[in-house]
């Protein structure tokens, strides 16, 4: 028997993480399922159980009563919980609204949570049907670009666009913030652990597309996510 | 009849506590003594309370629930203990059975069982939760 | 503003690779003690609770207790689900078992499962307190080399051991299976998809170690990693 050399060019190694990217939002999807469609629902319905119980006239005040209705409550805590962690792993109803809708709305909770001001535009999606897989990686860009915007550029705006464009969609999110040296990452040592560039860029070449960094110290940062419109079959 | 039972009841969750405590007072011949959020702060009070029997949380923010168990044993050679855990693993249970427990009981046992178990273990006798399955 | 050329090196994303496993480790660990030291747990004292007001004398017969009862056991399967789906993220009992005991007891379900008969052998670990992140990757080796045992090998035995041979540990999962040709992988095509061998390779590396892999046709496979023997602080 011989030992194997691993030697895989960084083609192959960026295919791998790419489909490492691709198991990590398929086990995501199982478990937010999971939670949702069955652990969520039927704590809905014991707590439906004790609501019906409670509004039977057979059962006057009583520590009972109490014991019930508290128990109501504390149900309602868990599924909400449930629900946030279920929320976390897909955002929710990316299926059901599409992608724009959710888009839109992570954009207004992220204005809300953090007091950035975030322009939302889209453009000719409506009579899109993507298929999951682009929805979901296009809706991770933006969180992470998001994120970025919060965490680096210093900035009270943003400015999300989704754009078809056949047989493309474009996706661009831009600050108007401190921007960053381009020249300066480029030569990043090889232990620099940053991953959000990284990542959106595999997502958008996961899609087949490509994924386009703009900035300049002082002004602002642009990303262009470009990937072939697929839709659901 | 004889005084009741003394508890210490361990748990980093402080309403499955007052759920233990609930239960417990139930019944006249066991009575809460105190109770521990931590495993430090259970061996502090375990040495001023001199409980006859532990109800014990094998997940603590402090470290392993077995250890304390070992420990126990050392200071309190006598005292009973009784895990209760969200745990459900045969070599787990086999685990805390080998460092000292008598009992064990999965959280989303019953009232019942619980008081079945402060039975069992007053009379030197093991528990273990009919709730749990056979297989590994 | 200019536009970002990735040039990134092969050891560059590598490195990413590796952050992105610990992070999909790191929302496994995040995820399954949700479930299980929250979740599950209040949804326990729910049970007690119901349990409780059945033991109270003051609840005879009737169609409440009924209910109540039927609760209960919906209740518990619920907790059951909930602890499953934890338990799938995260191996129960690895900090409180440490991995000898739970590497075992993967082997024997394993095996049960899948008719393969597993021999288990560790030497030299009782001692070792071994840190998180060294536990749970040379559990997801030996995962991920019983799956290709069972995937790949056609063969009806395997053998896993751990020996702690300061200041390393030594990690070997073999099979006297079918074995394959490690020409033929060498020169896989950057489009191979295959993750299991990628995957424990990493993570042996992300430990400051290294993997190695020895097979040949009909003369079975023998994946060893070699790691740093890292205790807990
Ligand atoms: N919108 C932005 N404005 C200013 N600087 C930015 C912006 N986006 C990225 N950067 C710069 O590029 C660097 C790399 O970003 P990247 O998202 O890859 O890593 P990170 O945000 O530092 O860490 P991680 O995303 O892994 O948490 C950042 O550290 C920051 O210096
Ligand atoms: N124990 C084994 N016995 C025989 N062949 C093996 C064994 N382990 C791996 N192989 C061979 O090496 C290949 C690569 O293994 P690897 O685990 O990387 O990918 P995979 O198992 O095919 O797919 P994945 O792990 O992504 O589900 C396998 O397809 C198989 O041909
Ligand atoms: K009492
Ligand atoms: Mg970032
Ligand atoms: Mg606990
Ligand atoms: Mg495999």
């Amino acid at each position: 028997s011989r030992i194997l050399e691993s030697k895989r060019t960084e083609e192959h190694v960026r295919v791998l993480s790419r489909e490492l990217i691709k198991a990590q939002e398929c086990e995501r999807q199982r478990i937010a399922r999971e939670l949702h469609d069955n652990v969520a629902q039927e704590l809905s319905m014991q707590r439906l159980g004790i609501e019906s119980l409670l509004a039977e006239e057979a059962l006057p005040e009583s520590k009972l009563r109490d014991d019930l209705s508290f128990m109501s409550t504390r149900l309602a805590a868990i599924i909400a919980g449930v629900r946030d962690l279920s929320y976390d792993l897909l955002p929710p109803g990316l299926e059901q609204l599409g992608l724009v809708a959710t888009a839109f709305r992570h954009c207004e909770e992220f204005s809300t949570r953090h007091g950035i001001q975030v322009d939302f535009f889209a453009d000719g999606m409506d009579d899109l049907h993507l298929d999951f897989e682009t929805q979901i990686n296009l809706y991770r860009i933006i969180q992470e670009a998001l994120a970025n915007v919060r965490k680096h550029a210093g900035a009270t705006r943003a400015r999300v666009r989704l754009i078809a464009s056949y047989p493309h969609i474009l996706l661009r999110i831009e600050d108007t913030g401190r921007g960053f040296d381009m020249d300066a990452r480029q030569t990043d040592a090889p232990e620099d652990k940053r991953m959000g560039l990284w990542n959106m860029q595999e997502r958008a070449r996961l899609l087949g597309g490509r994924l386009i960094i703009r900035s300049k110290p002082g002004a602002g940062t642009k990303i262009t996510a470009e990937v072939p419109c697929k839709e659901k079959q | 009849m004889s005084q009741a039972k003394r508890l210490l009841v361990i748990d980093d969750h402080p309403l499955f506590r007052e759920g233990l405590k609930a239960i417990v007072s139930r019944d006249p011949r066991y009575v809460v003594s105190a109770e521990a959020g931590s495993g430090v702060e259970a061996l502090q009070l375990a040495r001023s309370v001199k409980p006859e029997i532990i109800l014990l949380d094998l997940s603590l923010p402090d470290g392993s629930g077995l250890d304390l168990i070992e420990q126990f044993k050392t200071h309190l050679p006598t005292v009973h203990i009784v895990v209760v855990s969200m745990h459900a693993k045969l070599d787990l249970i086999a685990a805390a059975f080998k460092a000292g427990a008598e009992g064990y009981l999965v959280k989303e046992s019953t009232a019942e069982r619980l008081l079945q178990a402060l039975d069992a273990v007053t009379r030197e006798q093991q528990y273990l939760d009919s709730a749990i399955s056979p297989k590994v």
